[in-house]
């Protein structure tokens, strides 16, 4: 489907692991539009970041992809050989690395982390044109001169935004950008995000598990269980009539200004790769789960409204 | 260019690595001569492969070492071959005592000049001999000729009259080189006003060491130690030896036994030091033209005039006691000593005397009293027998013990002597039931000399060619030589001894017959007391490339002793012929 | 257990050659008289053969013999040295990890320039200030008094982060003093490291001593690896060809270091998991 | 902030000076023996006739060293002359002044070890980072198991082995020394080969035993960084390979590898000393070995203060030179 930044394709990534194969991540499809902001959540153990790695070809042995095509614009990233994938990752396709990781190398300053991503893409750039880049994304002047040791948790977070956007990328991947930050620094990066969206004109898929977080940012929503896309919609449609029980646990765990009940949480664990429940994963812990649920598995249906879920009650 | 060290500061040598040639870079290299005219030699005087004491040609100064070099540039009145029990009459052409031995006369030889053609006269022999004894113990020999002698007079350009404090029979041969005892002569233009103790006596560009022999200095480095042969060399035109063949000799600093075999092998040297007996086949195999004083058949060298014996501190009990001396001596197979110390390549000694030519009538004076007190013998039944009667039992473990305390010979070693033979001696010891223990202290010499040891590994510096030598090293004190620092170092006293070893001292020793019955009357009492226990012979065992030189001292041809460290190397410089 | 030590090669290969070290001592001692490990026992220099397997060397030992009491000798040296080094050094440690302070520094400062110091000077220094030769006993004395050095600072440094971790934090929030915090809480968790810190120690105290001895400053009657050694390089062993003299002891102190060094790598991999998985 | 910290590490480096030099007085003092006495015993042993007057002989010469003076007054004038890098002269190589030997004596030895420890320090660090690295060639699975095997045995015992094999077997190595007898030190070529070819069987048994240790510290260090956070940045970053491994990876791996450097050097020059001697080779581990068999105080002192002070120095400059390598470390000092 031209029109698309990206499309995932039944995309397989699976983990050898000597007690038997682990699908993290298995049959799973979606489309992101351009300029539009999707969000995946889950659990963690659902395969979202394993998932933003898949797409980005960096699945290290013993991990692997089993298959599904992953289409950034008209190339397949699936089928790329090896120096290609490289050109292509922040190219074409950039990922925000998660808030609590130190993503940056301790003993070079942040401006020339910088210039080598350019460089290694072929792109020579001048120390003003980095100053720039750094001012673009709320930076101080000098900072590309710092230590990432000199730098707060927000800054360094905005650092990895402008490496992200240098080379103009149509697909930006965040994965959990603003962990381990305070709400304060959280809301800072979020707004750079979205403002630096706007310049490149470029799609994001957000990767986390705060709803809250993904209520305020995305467009449209999907919810990652056990390695499957269990549900895909709208925004506003998932928060007003989720359709996958799990989705609909998942919104009722919010607290919410409005009504003050006891908070419900979800009860269970989240299932080992190793022994998955038979038929649909999640009926263990699913209140509507019928005999059906543990034999057949759910595909995803389209529902109307651009809603999808994988569930034969929804 | 000046010798004097440049002020270089550690730091700065260690930062230039450049600086891989040391100050003691050779001045001009000096002029070539081809390889079969020049005869190159190690020897293990140096240190870890350099000669440390390159500048020191002065014999007496301190640190100095006369068998590193010094020992053929300063010829002696006379030389004295033990082997051929021949003097060669040198400086000196003739010498003649006072039948009281008060005085001695010496008459030099006319017509010897120096190197720097100033002429040698008797005055350099007095100058030489009242400095050293003005000197006494801050040179080498000085304590020996201060106790002895009282002044020295040059009364003509070729006479030396010498007056002694006390009669001194053997003062002449005292002054004579050989092994490594003489009285180096100086010249005295050179050497008067300098302080003798430092004055080094080289400098290349004055022609500085000075010698009267045929010898010249032309490089000394850390590297290695050149001599030029003087064409004009005195003795030569008198006819008294032929000008030496040898036109350079190249003295080597030592790196090990194993650099100098490859060497060896390789004809890059052509004479070595003291090896041991095992290196000797690989000798042979590796290059047939190596030869040694018994050719290439055991012992590989010469007897050394230092027989070896185990000494054992007289002072400590039981040790005292003649029975437990010679219950060890019973206990201690020389046979296997020799075979696996040694691989067979040495000789048992009977008494601490070297088994040469002059000694001979000394030693057939005594041989029923050697049958009857067997020093040699190996039977540990007689030695059981005699530790038993002084109420020794063996306890549990099978050790000699009496009223609790085991009889325990810990023995020190050094050298090449010791390791050899110490590890041997201990097990031969506790397979008999004495308790022993081997070391070899870095301080050895030190405890050896203080008496601070029980058993020891060591030699005797005594007889060449007349007893008394060998006879001084037991003497408890004495009363003949005023104020003499006694060896003694067995601590084993005998007043009737020491009577007899101070009445040979006043005994001109080419007189045999008196000499004869007194050496008959001390060893009657040495013998049957065994002060220490005899071993074995000290080898001095020298290869020799045949290579480019030859006629090599061997046992047939047996002119000298072939050691290029001793004073009479001069004599082998000489008679060395091309191949 | 050994399920866990297919996952760890090293260290099953480290104890395999260690057992083949004691295999090899043990039938010794059954094979041979240990008395032919004293001089003159048998011909000297006689060529490997069936009734001197390892050959004789020049002063009359069965080289068989002389390895098999040898070897254990050289082996407690180096243990009861490594041993003690150890033990002095965890104490340290924890003294200057634990309580900081000036103890902390004072501790520091000496194991640093004990560190830089090449610890061979030191050990000749000492071994020939000692008035009569030295015993094996005193050996291990001598060496152990160095081999206290790289522990303490090795421990110190994984006491340091080991105190900033919360279990430490909570075991003190909860009323434990110094020393049961040290022996319940961190001593279990550092027990691997510990292990892997001996082993080191115990290589190193063997190295050491046997470079003491073959410079001759060991126990001249007792055949220990070290002394055999001094003895082959005195006697000019190699170029005479005797080639059956060095290479039995230099095969089994190959035997003891690789042991004891792949002992160590897989010691280390209990302890620093992360290595585990790239081996 | 960068001054105080080097004033800092300088001030610990004097320390340790002082301390090394204390230490060095006292130590072969512990040993209770006289060295002048020995000396001169062994001297007059050489020639197997006992010199009479030995006692008055050592009187002259403990005057000329000054060993008379009480022990204090000695330490007094030791430090002065430390400071002046003047250690007297050599007891058992006298005339020759402690300074010119340890001159000779040093600038083989750090020919020798710098040499063998920089190229071993590199080739292994290479190597081990190599090693880790899933894209290695596969013929480096093969080089690394010898290499371990090699760095468990002593440098000697491979140094007697090579010897055996190419200096006695196969001949094709000088088996001893610096340099062959006889041949004049001067700068032309032929010395220079003669030099190498006499240090190679040395520096072979250095370099093969230390490469292995160095590869393996370093294999383990870049595992560890490999699974860093930045490391996969780097990668997500699009990176080249060989940027992501020599400035990622090998650039913060090295870091722990340079202090194991510093700390090794101590132990890399006692091991030094064995080879020096079984070598005959000239340099400062020979130098000190004769030294203490002969009980030289002065050149004891002076050997052991020049090792302390070079290895404190070298510290020293590492130390120094670290926060540029690690910008953190300045940083937390400040």
């Amino acid at each position: 489907m031209s029109g698309a930044a990206l499309e995932i394709q039944g995309l397989r990534v699976s983990f050898d692991h000597p007690l038997g194969l682990l699908r993290a991540v298995d049959d799973v499809s979606f489309t992101l539009r351009p300029h539009e902001r999707f969000g995946l959540v889950g659990e963690s153990g659902s395969g979202k970041s394993t998932m933003a790695l898949a797409i980005m070809r960096m699945i290290r042995p013993p991990g692997h992809i089993d298959g599904g095509n992953i289409l950034l614009g008209d190339t397949n990233l699936a089928t790329l050989s090896g120096d290609a994938i490289r050109r292509a990752r922040l190219a074409g396709i950039a990922l925000v690395p998660q808030g609590s990781m130190n993503a940056l190398n301790p003993v070079m300053r942040v401006g020339a982390q910088v210039a080598d991503a350019m460089r290694d893409h072929g792109v020579s750039v001048s120390a003003r044109a980095i100053d720039a880049l750094m001012a673009r994304v709320g930076l101080p002047a000098g900072t590309a001169q710092k230590y990432p040791h000199e730098l707060s948790g927000g800054m360094k977070q905005r650092v990895c935004i402008a490496i992200a956007i240098c080379l103009r990328p149509t697909v930006i991947i965040a994965d959990e950008p603003t962990s381990a930050l305070d709400v304060v620094v959280q809301r800072q990066v979020m707004r750079t995000l979205a403002d630096v969206q706007q310049d490149l004109n470029a799609a994001i898929l957000l990767i986390g598990h705060d709803m809250g977080l993904m209520a305020q940012f995305v467009n449209r929503l999907g919810v990652m269980y056990a390695g499957r896309l269990v549900e895909i919609a709208p925004i506003a449609e998932i928060v007003r009539k989720p359709r996958h029980p799990y989705t609909e646990m998942l919104i009722a765990s919010l607290p919410s200004m409005d009504h003050k009940d006891a908070l419900r949480g979800i009860p269970g664990l989240a299932p080992l790769l190793r022994d998955l429940p038979s038929g649909c994963a999640f009926h263990p812990r699913c209140p509507k789960a019928r005999d059906r649920c543990t034999t057949e598995r759910p595909e995803p249906r389209a529902l109307g409204d651009g809603v999808l879920a994988a569930c034969h009650f929804a | 260019m000046s010798n004097a060290p440049s002020r270089r500061t550690v730091l700065a040598s260690a930062a230039s690595l450049a600086a891989i040639s040391p100050f003691g870079l050779a001045t001009a290299q000096p002029a070539a001569v081809p390889r079969e005219k020049t005869m190159i030699l190690v020897w293990s005087g140096s240190r870890e492969g350099r000669w440390v004491d390159y500048e020191l040609w002065n014999p007496y100064s301190i640190g100095s070492n006369h068998q590193n070099g010094p020992n053929i540039i300063y010829e002696p009145l006379a030389f004295y071959s033990a082997f051929a029990d021949k003097t060669y009459m040198w400086l000196a052409e003739s010498y003649q005592f006072t039948p009281d031995f008060r005085q001695l006369t010496i008459k030099t030889r006319a017509g010897i000049t120096w190197s720097d053609g100033v002429p040698f006269s008797a005055e350099d022999v007095a100058y030489t001999l009242n400095t050293v004894r003005d000197l006494g113990p801050k040179v080498k020999w000085g304590v020996d000729v201060h106790q002895a002698m009282q002044e020295a007079k040059a009364t003509d350009a070729n006479t030396v009259v010498i007056d002694f404090l006390v009669p001194s029979p053997r003062f002449f041969f005292f002054l004579t080189y050989k092994y490594d005892i003489g009285i180096y002569i100086v010249p005295k233009h050179i050497f008067d006003g300098q302080d003798w103790t430092t004055f080094k006596h080289f400098d290349l560009a004055k022609g500085w060491p000075i010698s009267t022999g045929p010898w010249k200095v032309t490089e000394a480095s850390l590297q290695q130690k050149v001599f030029d042969r003087r064409p004009e060399w005195w003795a030569a035109k008198a006819g008294l030896a032929p000008l030496p063949v040898v036109e350079r000799t190249i003295w080597l600093p030592s790196v090990g036994e194993q650099a100098l075999a490859q060497a060896l092998i390789t004809n890059q040297v052509d004479a070595g030091f003291g090896m041991q007996p095992a290196t000797f086949r690989t000798l042979f195999n590796g290059n047939p033209k190596i030869t040694t004083h018994t050719g290439q058949q055991p012992p590989y060298g010469y007897v050394d005039w230092w027989p070896i014996s185990l000494y054992v501190n007289n002072d400590v009990k039981p040790f005292d006691d003649k029975d437990v001396r010679w219950a060890l001596s019973y206990y201690i197979d020389r046979g296997q000593i020799i075979d696996v110390g040694y691989l067979g390549a040495s000789q048992t000694s009977a008494l601490p005397m070297p088994d040469y030519l002059p000694l001979r009538p000394y030693f057939d004076a005594v041989k029923d009293l050697l049958e009857k007190y067997n020093t040699l013998e190996f039977n540990p039944k007689k030695g059981d027998a005699l530790l038993s009667g002084k109420g020794w039992k063996k306890d549990s473990e099978g050790f000699w013990a009496k009223d609790g305390a085991r009889i325990r010979v810990d023995i020190i070693g050094f050298g090449a002597a010791g390791p050899a033979m110490g590890p041997l001696l201990t097990e031969m010891l506790k397979r008999r039931g004495i308790e022993s223990a081997f070391s070899m202290p870095p301080d050895f010499d030190d405890r050896f000399q203080k008496g601070q040891f029980v058993g020891s590994i060591y030699g005797h510096g005594g007889s060449i060619n007349e007893p008394y030598g060998m006879l001084r090293l037991y003497q408890g004190q004495s009363v003949a030589v005023p104020g003499a620092h006694l060896v003694n170092f067995s601590h084993w006293k005998n007043a009737e001894f020491d009577k007899v070893a101070d009445e040979m001292f006043a005994v001109d020793p080419a007189d045999k017959a008196r000499m004869i019955p007194l050496f008959r009357r001390a060893m009657e009492i040495w013998i049957p007391e065994l002060p220490d226990i005899q071993l074995v012979q000290n080898f001095h065992r020298i290869p020799w490339n045949t290579t480019y030189w030859k006629n090599w001292p061997t046992a047939d041809n047996a002119y000298v002793n072939g050691a290029s460290w001793h004073l009479t190397y001069p004599i082998v410089l000489w008679n060395l012929k091309q191949a | 257990m050994l399920r866990y030590l297919k996952r760890n090669p090293s260290l099953a290969v480290g104890i395999f050659l260690l057992a083949i070290l004691v295999v090899f001592i043990a039938v010794g001692m059954l094979l041979t008289d240990p008395e032919d490990a004293r001089p003159l026992s048998v011909p000297a220099l006689r060529r490997p053969s069936w009734a001197f397997p390892f050959g004789t060397d020049r002063q009359g030992r069965d080289l068989f013999a002389a390895m098999v009491v040898g070897t254990p000798l050289t082996l407690r040296i180096g243990f009861i040295a490594g041993i003690l080094g150890v033990t002095i050094g965890t104490i340290l440690a924890f003294v200057a990890g634990f309580y900081r302070g000036a103890v902390d520094t004072i501790i520091r400062g000496i194991a640093d320039i004990g560190l830089t110091v090449p610890g061979l000077l030191i050990l000749i220094i000492i071994a020939v200030s000692v008035r009569g030769g030295l015993t094996v006993n005193q050996m291990a004395l001598v060496v152990a008094s160095l081999a206290w050095l790289n522990p303490t600072r090795t421990i110190r440094s994984q006491v340091l982060t080991l105190r900033e971790r919360g279990y430490v934090e909570v075991a003190r929030l909860s009323g434990m003093n110094g020393p049961e915090i040290i022996f319940f809480e961190m001593i279990p968790n550092l027990l691997p490291y510990l292990g892997a810190t001996l082993v080191n120690a115990v290589s190193a105290a063997i190295l050491a001593s046997i470079g003491l001895e073959v410079l001759g400053l060991g126990p001249l009657e007792a055949p220990t690896l070290g002394m055999t050694l001094y003895w082959v390089n005195f006697n000019a062993a190699i170029i005479n060809g005797w080639w059956w003299w060095w290479t039995a002891p230099i095969a089994i102190v190959l035997l003891v270091f690789l042991g004891l060094f792949f002992m160590t790598v897989g010691l280390d991999e209990i302890a620093n998991p992360r290595l585990r998985r790239s081996v | 902030m960068r001054l105080l910290y080097i004033a800092r590490r300088f001030a610990v480096f004097l320390l340790i000076v002082w301390l090394a030099a204390s230490l060095n007085f006292f130590l072969p003092r512990l040993s209770g023996q006289d060295p002048v006495r020995t000396k001169l015993l062994a001297e007059a042993q050489l020639g197997g006739y006992v010199q009479a007057g030995i006692e008055d002989m050592v009187k002259e010469y403990n005057q000329k060293f000054g060993l008379d003076k009480p022990l204090w007054r000695q330490y007094l004038t030791y430090v002065g002359d430390t400071t002046r890098l003047d250690f007297n002269y050599s007891i058992s190589n006298y005339p020759r002044t402690v300074r010119d030997l340890i001159a000779e004596a040093l600038p083989w030895t750090i020919g020798l070890l710098g040499l063998t420890t920089l190229f071993s320090f590199a080739i292994g660090t290479f190597l081990g980072a190599l090693l880790a690295w899933p894209g290695a060639p596969r013929w480096m699975r093969y080089v690394m198991p010898p290499l371990w095997a090699l760095h468990a045995i002593p440098f000697f015992l491979l140094g007697l082995i090579l010897m055996y094999l190419f200096a006695f077997q196969l001949r094709l190595l000088p088996i001893f020394g610096g340099y062959s007898p006889g041949a004049a030190p001067a700068f032309n070529i032929s010395f220079v080969l003669d030099v190498i070819a006499h240090a190679t069987l040395p520096a072979l048994s250095i370099v093969l035993v230390a490469t292995g240790g160095w590869a393996l510290g370093m294999r383990g260090m870049m595992v560890t960084t490999m699974g860093e956070d930045y490391v996969t940045f780097a990668e997500a970053k699009g990176l080249k390979v060989s940027t992501i491994f020599l400035r990622y990876c090998v650039r913060n791996a090295i870091l722990p590898q340079t202090t194991a450097l510093a700390l090794a050097l101590g132990q890399i020059l006692s091991g030094a000393v064995l080879v020096e001697v079984i070598f005959g080779y000239p340099g400062i581990g020979a130098l000190l070995f004769q030294a203490i068999r002969e009980n030289d105080h002065f050149l004891i002192q002076g050997i052991v203060f020049t090792v302390i002070v070079a290895l404190g120095f070298t510290t020293f400059i590492l130390d120094v030179l670290y926060p540029w390598l690690d910008p953190r470390i300045s940083y937390q000092r400040s």
